[in-house]
């Protein structure tokens, strides 16, 4: 089982990378863009836990580690393994 | 021989950088056909990285031995005494092509590989310099560069902890293609407490401690050794990347591994990896080495054992325990959370033997990997444009009508202008020892619990060394000693990164063989030993080489660190005096390039008899607590040395200047370059004092103005006498506002 | 008077501070290794600076969840000082026990830098030394020192006086030129509520001696020490 | 029109974010957890073009700016924007 987490800056707080990578890709040419924001993915793989469990498991890590809500939010998705 | 693996043959050879004689050779070493994982051997420890196959012949002849040497070259870093049981370990690496390919990280991994050549010593660090070359930096392909690797400087030594002590940034067209990247890194070691890369008593058990192995970097060190060509595309993977943060944990474990006694030899795992330290560690002690190739600990599956051998993975080391030690060092490495692993022992038989699963997959004379690796002497041939360059006369160009702005034209080029934007990027002062942080000619340390103090720099005037190598190396040593001298410190020892391109081509070789020769007699007359360094060639794209860069790392010792100096102006009224000889030319220098675009002319001449007395005089006046400030005159000449020391301080101050008769041409005299020149400023109650040393030293020197006001002047013709001109006058504001904003505008 | 520094894997600051502790200030000094949860001897505590865990994930997140953390909010009830410098700061934010977060700097690159620091709060155990509005010299190295906190904690930070330093121009001015990372309203350092933890991104450390960057740092010090030894209040062991 | 674009490390780069996180999970009881690997994610806001012509122009990104093809692979998502 994998679960991927996408931890992101909360709308309300100011990306500077995201500006960054925004003026950037203006400069590219890419003028179409009107925002950016960068956030990170946390792949987990996880052993023998069905997918109830999981979940309920990877929510736990967020709060515990992966996410600091003071700034952050995040979402969780479960990709059953497929390898 | 594992299943998979393919079959030997010359082709595969000569795919692996190998020449046809040099296979040929290994086969008649070994009396058969190498097999697969013992073809990886060869071809990576015969490489020009680790075998120093076209260098080593000339290099023959540096001096390399001095009371205060502890540790030559040989060993992972020179060590030199610094009295009581103190000594000091240093070395310089490039990591040029691996910085062109992937620029944070190629520049990562090289402070991160030259950090563990310092730690394997024993030594805890204590400063990083780093020297860079690069193109144009208005051309944003340069600019993304410069901006990967000095993040990747600075987050490889701020997240590792080890304050970085100053550096080079320099630009050139010939850097384009091939920038340069060259790390410094400096250790204190208690003279006790050495550890050398030794492969000791017969069973002794080799421990693999630190990062697990994947396949980053395999042949790291054979496109180390080949010219960029269209194809480097495709070479990309091969970078490895960096993790400071198990390299701190790996210092911290193997220091105190080492103070348990445990340990006997250290060697770190870098170019060619395990291959290497396997066949080094036993070669210095004339021993062999067994090991078994399954039990490193592995990051990715299905890895081969010539994939293992020859992987770079960085933050490992190879350590050889005492037998029945092993308990102590598995439980220092367990503490900090990194792997130890026996993978094998020191044997007698002169060997390498490699195991895999237990079946033999290599079985070489660790010999014929490392002392008996190739030694050419190619042909060397006296390139064709050194008349051309020679026969240029900077003066038959026009002088520039406006010298003031000339002098701001100089400040605001990027290779004057502050480098404020790297250093500020850097940590300079963890540990609390930085007494002169970077921005002064060298950075000064203190050593604590002692009255003495350490001072490092790194020097290379590469256009110069362009126009006349043998007198530019010179040159470069003898700056990198000047720097350390109006410091307050007496130089110990160098450590040198030859950079050069391609040494197939006689033209290369000869500006290589000029250099080595310059640097040798500099080294000799200054008294300056070689103690390390490092040989980069190669460095071409497309067949445009570099400026040829030996890049000279130098340190040296202040006996009493509150005697020290920085560059700039302390107090107004300090009087202010030129040491040094007058000849100077625009040969080279950055006027020449910044309104001609030209490099080109003779050199002054150096003389160094006069760069020595210069030198002993500025450390003696230090010493004696005359000196205010002392400033080497550089690029730019005596115009922007002044400028430097009015405005690079933490406090502006200007000057008032009076150059007397200086000639037809002011632009000769105050940009014009020259070897064995300081700006220095006298305290008030100094000046006698002062007078009488540099009469005792039979220094050339004069006064030439004092500090004061918030203007710089420069005047000639004498003072006040009808004829006598300003010829700079400028606000502090305009000439601060042109060097510091000249190189950071190109770069966010 | 026991002063204990921590070492997490990947500090660096932990020498320094242990340095100007016992030969600068002449104070005993002892170091605390993470996994420690006994903190019975001592009577202030140091998160120094570092690259905990390589700043992995988030500047101190990691350290943020280790024993020794997890057991300062003991030390403090026991009348303990913790003093959190640099990756500290972060540590202690990243533990909930002060609030807000460090995110990367504004300019998203690292800086190693000399700022001045206003003291907006000097009745603190940490500042007690010191004179209100008075301008300190302290050097900073981080890359993630922005400050930030939303905005309800913001307003309670000043109804409660937990702003105690804010990064100001020489002359004393709060300025964004004087910023050197967008922490919001110039915040360097706060304190929390019961005036037990103190974190701030500069290095008091690195400001202990005049040969290296002057001596304002010491009044931090210093303020610890007066807490401790004169006031017995914070002496309950 | 908004694309997500996740950027991480080639599978055979060393990823010492990953392995410190894993570990920490570890040191925190999650156990269950076999492998961590942490990458970017890039929310791009676009205007004005259809998925076609997004899907290229997001690719041209990867490929110019946000991901480094030496380390990194990136995957692209296009999601109609629901606002
Ligand atoms: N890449 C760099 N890293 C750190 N410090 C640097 C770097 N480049 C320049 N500096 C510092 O900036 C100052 C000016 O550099 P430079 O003009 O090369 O001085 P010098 O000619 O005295 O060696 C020096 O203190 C130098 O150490
Ligand atoms: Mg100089």
């Amino acid at each position: 089982m994998r679960a991927r987490v996408l931890v992101r800056l909360k709308p309300s707080i100011l990306d500077a990378q995201g500006v960054t990578v925004k003026r950037a890709l203006a400069g590219l040419g890419f003028s179409e863009v009107q925002d950016v924001r960068v956030g990170k993915v946390v792949d987990v793989e996880l052993d023998g836990l069905g997918p109830d469990e999981a979940r309920r498991r990877v929510d736990e890590m967020c709060a515990r580690l992966l996410c600091n809500p003071v700034i952050e939010t995040f979402t969780v998705e479960l990709l059953t393994d497929t390898r | 021989m594992t299943a998979a693996d393919p079959k030997v043959t010359l082709d595969l050879a000569l795919a692996h950088g190998l020449t046809a004689e040099e296979y040929d050779r290994i086969i008649r070493r070994l009396g058969r056909e190498p097999t697969f994982t013992e073809l990886g051997l060869f071809s990576s420890l015969w490489s020009e990285h680790c075998a120093y196959k076209h260098s080593r012949v000339f290099l023959r002849g540096l001096p390399t031995r001095a009371p205060q040497v502890l540790q030559g070259p040989g060993e992972n870093a020179g060590i030199v005494d610094l009295g009581g049981d103190l000594a000091l370990t240093f070395k310089i690496e490039s990591h040029n092509h691996p910085s062109f390919i992937e620029p944070m990280q190629g520049a990562a991994t090289g402070v991160g590989g030259i950090l563990r050549d310092i730690f394997t010593m024993g030594a805890r660090p204590i400063a990083v310099l780093d020297s860079l070359r690069f193109g144009d930096p208005a051309d944003p392909r340069t600019r993304r560069l410069i901006e990967g690797v000095v993040s990747g400087i600075g987050w490889y030594g701020n997240c590792f902890g080890v304050p970085n002590l100053g550096g080079e940034i320099g630009f050139a067209p010939e850097y384009t293609g091939n920038p340069l990247v060259n790390a410094m890194a400096v250790g204190l070691v208690a003279k006790n407490g050495i550890f050398r890369a030794r492969a000791d008593g017969v069973g002794n058990p080799v421990f693999y401690v630190g990062a697990k192995t994947g396949r980053d970097g395999i042949h790291g060190a054979t496109m180390a050794s080949a010219t960029f060509d269209e194809t480097a595309e495709e070479r990309r993977p091969t970078v490895q990347v960096g993790d400071p943060f198990t390299e701190k944990l790996l210092l911290e474990a193997c220091l105190e591994a080492m103070a348990t006694g445990a340990i006997v030899g250290i060697q770190d795992m870098g170019a060619a990896g395990l291959a290497c330290a396997c066949s080094e560690m036993p070669a210095r002690s004339g021993m062999g080495m067994e090991i078994e190739a399954s039990r490193v600990p592995q990051r990715e599956t299905g890895m081969t054992p010539y994939e293992i051998m020859l992987s770079e993975s960085q933050e490992r080391m190879l350590l050889v325990a005492a037998r029945g030690r092993e308990e102590d060092v598995r439980r220092t490495f367990a503490k900090w959370e990194l792997d130890a692993v026996p993978i094998g022992t020191v044997t007698d038989d002169g060997l390498l033997r490699v195991r895999f699963h237990g079946a033999v997959v290599a079985e070489v004379p660790v010999k014929a990997l490392t002392d008996e690796a190739p030694v050419y002497e190619k042909p060397t041939a006296r390139p064709g444009w050194q008349d051309g360059l020679e026969a240029f006369d900077p003066l038959s160009l026009p002088a520039p009508p406006d010298v003031s702005a000339a002098l701001l034209a100089l400040l605001e080029s990027p290779g004057i202008a502050s480098k404020e934007w790297v250093y500020r990027q850097y940590d300079q002062q963890v540990g609390t020892n930085s007494l002169v942080l970077p921005g002064s000619d060298a950075g000064v340390l203190r050593i604590k619990g002692t009255r003495i103090g350490v001072a490092v720099t790194t020097d290379c005037n590469a256009r110069f060394v362009y126009l006349d190598p043998r007198a530019g190396a010179a040159m470069a040593v003898a700056e990198a000693a000047r720097n350390l001298s109006v410091s307050g410190a007496r130089p110990l020892g160098l450590t040198d990164c030859l950079n050069f391109g391609s040494p197939e081509r006689p033209e290369i070789l000869w500006q290589f063989k000029e250099a080595v020769a310059g640097l040798t007699e500099a080294c000799r007359a200054l008294e300056i030993p070689v103690v390390g360094g490092n040989v980069s060639f190669y460095n071409e794209t497309l067949g445009q080489a570099i400026l040829p860069t030996p890049v000279i790392g130098m340190a040296g010792i202040l006996d009493d660190v509150e005697a020290r100096c920085t560059q700039w102006f302390a107090t107004p009224g300090d009087r202010i005096a030129l040491l040094g000889p007058d000849a100077v030319s625009l040969g080279g220098s950055e006027l020449l390039w910044v309104l001609h675009r030209t490099v080109a002319g003779r050199l002054a001449p150096l003389d160094l008899e006069v760069e020595r007395t210069v030198q002993e005089a500025c450390r003696a006046a230090i010493g004696a607590r005359l000196l205010a400030s002392a400033h080497d005159c550089a690029e730019g000449g005596l115009a922007v040395a002044l400028a430097e020391a009015c405005i690079s301080g933490p406090r502006r101050l200007g000057a008032a200047v009076e150059l007397g008769s200086i000639g037809a041409r002011p632009d000769l005299a105050l940009f014009g370059e020259g070897p064995s020149r300081v700006v220095a400023s006298v305290r008030a109650e100094g000046e006698r004092h002062f007078e009488q040393l540099m009469g005792e030293f039979r220094v050339p020197w004069r006064w030439i103005g004092r500090v004061g006001g918030d203007r710089l002047t420069i005047r000639a013709g004498g003072a006040g006498r009808a004829g006598g001109a300003d010829l700079v006058e400028l606000h502090l504001d305009r000439v601060a506002i042109a060097w510091g904003g000249g190189f950071e505008r190109y770069v966010s | 008077m026991n002063f204990g520094v921590v070492i997490f894997p990947g500090t660096w600051s932990d020498c320094d501070f242990h340095y100007v502790i016992g030969e600068v200030l002449h104070q005993p000094v002892r170091y605390v290794w993470h996994r420690d949860a006994n903190l019975a001897d001592f009577d202030c505590l140091i998160l120094p600076g570092g690259f905990s865990y390589g700043d992995y994930l988030r500047a101190g997140a990691v350290a943020g969840r280790s024993p020794v953390v997890e057991a300062l909010p003991e030390f403090t009830a026991r009348g303990g000082l913790v003093l959190g410098s640099c990756n500290g700061f972060q540590i202690l934010c990243e533990a909930r026990l002060l609030p807000g977060a460090l995110m990367r700097n504004e300019c998203l690159q690292y800086r190693c830098q000399s700022t001045y620091l206003l003291v907006e709060n000097p009745e603190t155990s940490f500042t007690r030394a010191m004179r209100p509005g008075q301008v300190l010299k302290m050097p900073i190295s981080h890359g993630e020192g922005k400050y930030h906190a939303d905005a309800e904690t913001l307003r309670r930070l000043w109804a409660k006086n937990q702003i105690v330093f804010r990064y100001c121009t020489e002359d004393g001015r709060v300025a964004k030129e004087a910023n050197p990372n967008g922490s919001l309203d110039n915040i360097a350092g706060i304190i929390n509520e019961e005036g037990t933890v103190l974190g701030l991104m500069p290095h008091p450390e690195r400001a202990a001696e005049a040969a290296v960057g002057g001596t304002d740092g010491t009044l931090i010090l210093h303020s610890i020490l007066g807490t401790l030894v004169e006031d017995g209040s914070f002496l309950k062991r």
